[in-house]
């Protein structure tokens, strides 16, 4: 018989100003095996373990129920502090009185009488608990990293500093992301280029770190330690292994008129190309849609100028298949697309950009050599205006998106402080709902821009830009100064909301990692686990997991890969001992289980049996690899001869619960 | 004065407490020069409970009802909607009428729209 | 349950403990109220329960049983939810041909995210119990105390 | 093809333009409009107020009508598709109006929101279609740069009206191509004209008007389109005199049916 011991927590008044505590252990008390029971302030405190532990030698007790908050706060605390008074851990339960009963009840008569019923359910509970001992599994010392933006590069720098090998799955044909698109980075105004490329170039020549450019994850097994990937390397129609990175090609191609996606379609380039001059791993690549000779097979200038001969029109994609112990999901942001906001008369007129576009135009290796010109007529602009929140803080419904993008504040002060800057003759207007600059200098940055730059700040929202006569004729609100006012203005630029990365929605499906409703993913814990997936081996680095700016994407970065490291120095990680178990004498080998494992960790083997009269019988049996096994549960439902239970969830411990709530 | 705003509320299922007073309804106004109380104005007004101010003032006759201020808020708080509520409030009351029958004939002329009359009246009287 | 002469039902919540166990969580940690007829028991996936427990759950005197996992494609074992899903439409068919209103069954999928949701759902879930009155249907009067 | 046609009151006396043309274009298109039986006012603006049911009915009788027809109801004014196609939504999605609407009527069959509600240019587009619609144009308005003005109605809301791109809608522009006009698009065609507050502020109307005006005029507009009595009234009565059509004019003009005018 089990000699129970119960523990009621008041968590100071949390749980004490609507539950009696002292009620709820008085009725405990008399339980069916339970030898035990007391109420203390704060169980979880040093004292309060003490308590147990004290109680667990005196008492004799061989089994441990706390009543307390829930079991994803505190449970691993108390599981420690019994097996260190010598009970196995998994003889403790929690019952949750104060998420699920103190916090949402306020009369104190029902709270104590559902906290005395949650009380029994897990006395119910943990008098059929058995002692559980958790396995090991090896981990693989390798890590890959899922986006080659500034977060992916720095994590992967970080890791590889420990020692560790770390793949690098980029889907662009170069690393560097959003930020090699950006001219300069507030608050200190130093060229992204100049911080950034030292870095991809670190990556690619760092020899712990691979990187696979122009690549793709394509699918994902396993766990923990031992994750299976499977990473398309898309075609790039030209060897890898041969190109140089001449540019010959890019150069002599015909086809000049493929819009140029590193500048937003600004500009044109040819059918075979590098993204820019810093481009990471340095390789060509054809872009198949308009490529002459993939389209129609008449062509072949490149493959005639390539003196490497990298050129190979008849490349296919290539799957390979890779082993990792720990997965970061580095995928990023892109601005939204602005169709649904034509007020702005953003697909109207070219003089209406995004600011991701106005960065390009004042990039000196932009469409413009750096120039700010306006992108109709390639004259200088006189008057500009920004907008701020286009597509952010919209209240649901189709268009955009209910957060605030974070960066935009910050952008709109750099951009309107640089072209006040270089071109005193310009007047900048920006319009905002909200200036938003919680950042170190960040503040004194928007400040700068207003008083030593004189940039007008107005408080309010554009309504409707009209393009005519090559202005652009801007109505908008100013709130404090109780005006609707017009502008005529040369440019008018968009700070369009951002959005995670396409790619990240059937990534976190392959993950098996949590989203939010915006498609960002969700983290292990809002404040004390913000770079873990709540999937044990998936880390978050950047923006995909919510709007980050540079120093606290990296920042954030440096965080996920100590997280990868803390996991990779481990040889071996403890299973969860909670994993199903099959009862060979019931099993009938019917392999139902094994269909509904998504781990594959049912395997049937036959055994021999012992049958009357000193003969063997030979069965096909059902068996549980608890280094796969994940602890689910289909299994036990799925098996028609009840052979198959769940350790520390099985069905009398669940079905004493239900009686317990039912009584 | 909370239950007139209750009132509004529920005659035009709006919560004005939404609005992140962004300003783009005015911003957006065709009729902005000519009412006293700007959109934005107007949902705060409301909001805070302000309606006998609202309720006198001539501007509630001059929205056109375009809904531009519907359908650009971010927040989906339909100004337009709080106007036409408050209009409601005060041409309800007895003798309240903005536009009588009797006064119509001195609006006709040849070309006018019926459809012009009979939006007025819809909206100008009980 | 009779208490002062008013219906209180009994629920049973089954939740996974990836999302809707976080979930109901979170609708304490944000003190979103709903009524302490819901008594929860936590599982490892929606997956994980056996159509066993809600049979017992009712011969053992529940008024109603809710079902509560993760969002279908976001399992964390990947596929526990549609299991569940499938099992427990045919199980609620079941049920409903053997007197059980189906409005005494239910499968709502919460994430760890969704704390109001987890508390309208249970504050409907409730209300809807309660205006059904009391289950006799499946119960074992052996099992009833006098 | 037949569909139930709705005119509504302006189409029958003030914009008997708007209707007979477009009469004339379905029919050479090979679809028939059969005017409703015994229809009645739309109620010529949509009560926005929820609490409004009396001014919802006679649009909820007109789509009982169509829906005992079971033909799509088509209607041509800009305001009568705005009230007909939002009352609609209403008796679809608010059960409060539906049930109170029902009890006054007291139908043989409750009306919930069964019927299609069209305005023409959707029939010209998804029934027709713009490039069968080409083939048939024998007159083509070639060269001719015409401004399309949308107004208010028929965009917005857009989450009701499910018309086209509210901000940058094409249809119009669209159907002037397929009558070989060159269309001018111009941001101010989706702002208010003015509407019945003309009647009140004529000063306000043509500060209205003036900004469409200017804009389609700056962009190389020398005529618009319009589908709306009202629109066409503000345009032509508060402008500057740059002419304005309805759209079935043109339609009809394309297709032959009726003589340019001088």
């Amino acid at each position: 018989m089990q000699r129970i011991g119960v523990f009621v927590c008041w968590c100071g008044s949390n749980i004490a100003a609507t539950v009696d505590v002292e009620a709820v252990s008085q009725a405990l008390s008399h339980e069916a095996g339970v030898v035990f029971s007391t109420n203390y302030q704060y169980m979880c405190s040093q004292a309060g373990q003490e308590m147990i532990q004290a109680a667990i030698h005196e008492h004799r007790l061989t089994g441990v129920v706390i009543c307390s908050c829930s079991p994803r706060m505190h449970e691993n605390t108390f599981r420690k502090t019994c097996e260190r008074a010598g009970i196995n851990p998994y003889m403790v339960e929690i019952a949750n009185i104060r998420e699920q009963c103190s916090w949402i009840h306020k009369d104190k008569a029902v709270g104590t009488e559902k906290a005395i019923i949650l009380g029994r359910a897990a006395i119910a509970k943990v008098l059929l608990n058995a002692p559980l001992t958790a396995g090991t599994s090896p981990v693989t010392k390798r890590a890959l990293v899922i986006g080659g933006g500034i977060a992916g590069i720095q994590t992967a720098l970080d890791i590889a500093d420990a020692g560790f090998e770390v793949d690098i799955v980029e889907k662009e044909p170069t690393i560097g992301g959003k930020m090699t698109q950006i001219d300069k980075t507030f608050p200190t105004l130093d060229c992204a280029a100049c911080i950034l490329t030292p870095k991809m170039v670190d990556a690619a020549q760092n020899e712990k770190i691979k990187i696979y450019a122009y690549s793709q994850v394509e699918a994902v097994k396993g766990f923990v330690g031992n994750f299976t990937v499977t990473i398309r390397r898309k075609a790039r129609y030209v060897d890898e292994e041969k190109c140089t990175g001449c540019g010959l090609c890019t150069e002599k191609c015909p086809q000049k008129k493929v819009p140029n996606a590193f500048n937003l379609g600004l500009d044109t380039r040819r059918a075979i190309y590098i993204p820019f001059a810093q481009a990471v791993p340095k390789i060509a690549t054809i872009d198949a849609d308009y490529c002459t000779m993939l389209k129609t097979g008449k062509c072949g200038v490149c493959s005639k100028v390539c003196t490497a001969g990298a050129i190979d029109y008849h490349q296919q994609d290539t799957l390979i298949e890779e082993h990792y112990g720990a997965i970061v999901v580095a995928t990023g942001y892109n601005p939204i697309q602005l169709d649904q906001f034509d007020e702005f008369a953003y697909s109207h007129s070219p003089d209406v950009v995004t600011s991701l576009e106005l960065e390009r135009l004042m990039n000196a290796a932009g469409p413009t050599g750096g120039t700010l010109l306006r992108p109709s007529d390639k004259t200088h602009p006189h008057t500009l205006v920004f907008v701020q929140c286009v597509g952010s803080r919209c209240d649901g419904g189709e268009k955009g998106k209910p957060y605030c993008s974070k960066i935009c504040c910050m952008y709109t002060a750099k951009h309107a402080m640089l072209i006040r800057e270089k071109y005193p003759d310009t007047e900048v207007y920006v319009f905002y709902i909200d200036v938003r600059t919680p950042g170190k200098n960040f503040d004194e940055f928007y400040r700068r821009a207003v008083e030593e730059y004189g940039v007008h700040y107005i408080k309010g929202m554009v309504g409707k830009v009209t393009p005519q006569n090559g202005k652009l004729y801007v109505q908008a609100a100013d709130l404090l100064g109780g005006q609707q006012l017009k502008i005529e203005a040369d440019m008018v630029v968009l700070a369009a909301a951002i959005e995670p990365d396409k790619s990240a929605r059937p990534l976190a499906t392959m993950l098996t990692a949590s989203m939010d409703t915006n498609d960002f993913f969700t983290e292990a814990h809002p404040k004390l686990r913000p770079v873990e997936s709540p999937t044990a081996g998936i880390f978050l680095s950047g923006a995909c997991q919510g709007p980050k700016d540079i120093p606290e994407t990296v920042a954030q970065a440096g965080a996920a890969a100590s997280k990868v490291i803390g996991l990779l120095v481990k040889d071996h990680l403890v299973c969860n001992p909670c994993v199903a178990e099959s009862n060979e004498l019931m099993c009938n080998g019917c392999s139902a289980c094994e269909k509904v494992c998504p781990y594959g960790a049912i395997t049937y083997i036959d055994k021999e049996f012992r049958g009357p009269n000193r003969t063997t019988l030979l069965r096909r049996i059902a068996q549980v690899n608890p280094a796969v096994c994940q602890g689910c549960g289909a299994c036990t439902v799925a098996c028609p001869s009840g052979a198959m239970d769940l350790k520390g969830f099985s069905n009398g411990q669940i079905m004493a619960e239900v009686d317990a709530i039912c009584r | 004065m909370n239950d007139a705003v209750e009132t509004v509320r529920r005659i035009s299922g709006v919560n004005p407490l939404k609005c992140m007073k962004c300003g783009k309804c005015t911003a957006t106004c065709p009729a902005y020069d000519e009412m006293e109380y700007h959109p934005h104005q107007f949902v705060d007004m409301v909001a805070n409970g302000r309606l006998e101010e609202l309720m006198g003032s001539k501007g509630i006759y001059l929205c056109l009802s375009c809904f531009a201020c519907v359908e650009r808020c971010p927040r989906n708080v339909k100004p337009g909607a709080l106007v036409e509520a408050v209009r409601l409030m005060v041409i309800r009351q007895q003798e309240q009428n903005h536009l009588k029958p009797q006064e119509i004939p001195a609006l006709l002329e040849e070309s006018l729209p019926q459809q012009a009359i009979t939006s007025a009246l819809r909206k100008y009287r009980r | 349950m009779q208490v002062n002469g008013q219906f209180q039902p009994t629920i049973v919540a089954f939740c996974c403990n990836w999302c809707s166990y976080a979930g109901a969580d979170l609708s304490g940690t944000n003190r979103l109220q709903y009524p302490a007829n819901v008594k929860i028991i936590r599982i490892p996936c929606s997956c994980r329960l056996n159509p066993m427990f809600i049979l017992r759950a009712f011969q053992r005197g529940a008024d109603g049983v809710i079902l509560c996992g993760c969002h279908p494609g976001d399992c964390h074992y990947t596929s526990g939810n549609y299991f569940a899903r499938r099992r427990m439409t045919l199980l609620f068919n079941m049920l409903e041909f053997l007197g059980i209103e189906r409005e005494r069954t239910r499968v709502e999928w919460v994430s760890a995210a969704e704390g109001a949701k987890f508390a309208a759902t249970m504050n409907d879930f409730v209300a809807t119990i309660t205006r059904l009155g009391e289950n006799k249907r499946l119960e074992d009067l052996r099992c009833k105390s006098k | 093809m037949t569909y139930s046609y709705f005119p509504g009151c302006t189409l029958k006396t003030r914009a008997k333009d708007l209707d007979r043309w477009g009469h004339a274009a379905m029919e050479a298109l090979g679809i028939e409009l059969q005017e409703l039986p015994e229809w009645q006012c739309c109620g010529a603006v949509y009560p926005i107020a929820r609490d409004e049911i009396a001014l919802r009915l006679s649009s909820v009788r007109a789509l009982a009508t169509a829906r005992d027809l079971g033909q799509p109801l088509v209607t041509l004014c800009s305001a009568c598709h705005h009230v007909i196609k939002r009352v609609n939504g209403d008796m679809q999605r608010d059960e409060t109006i539906r049930d109170r609407a029902n009890t006054y009527l007291q139908l043989d069959k409750p009306y919930e929101g069964e019927a299609t509600v069209l305005h023409y240019l959707e029939v010209l587009r998804d029934a027709v279609g713009f490039d069968k619609l080409k083939e048939k144009v024998v007159k083509p308005l070639t060269g001719r740069k015409i401004g399309a003005y949308y107004g208010c109605l028929l965009l917005r809301p857009s989450a009701e009206m499910a018309f086209d791109d509210p901000e940058n809608p094409t249809i119009l522009e669209d159907f002037l191509r397929a009558i070989g006009a060159e269309p001018v698009i111009y941001a101010q065609r989706n702002e208010c004209c003015g509407g019945y507050v003309t009647l009140e502020k004529r000063d306000f109307a043509k500060k209205r008007v003036a900004a469409i005006e200017d804009n389609a005029a700056a962009l190389g507009a020398e005529a618009l389109v319009t589908a709306c009595p009202l629109c066409m009234y503000n345009l032509r009565e508060n402008g500057n005199g740059m002419p304005v059509y309805y759209f079935t004019e043109l339609l009809a003009e394309a297709l032959g049916l009726k003589e340019v005018e001088a």
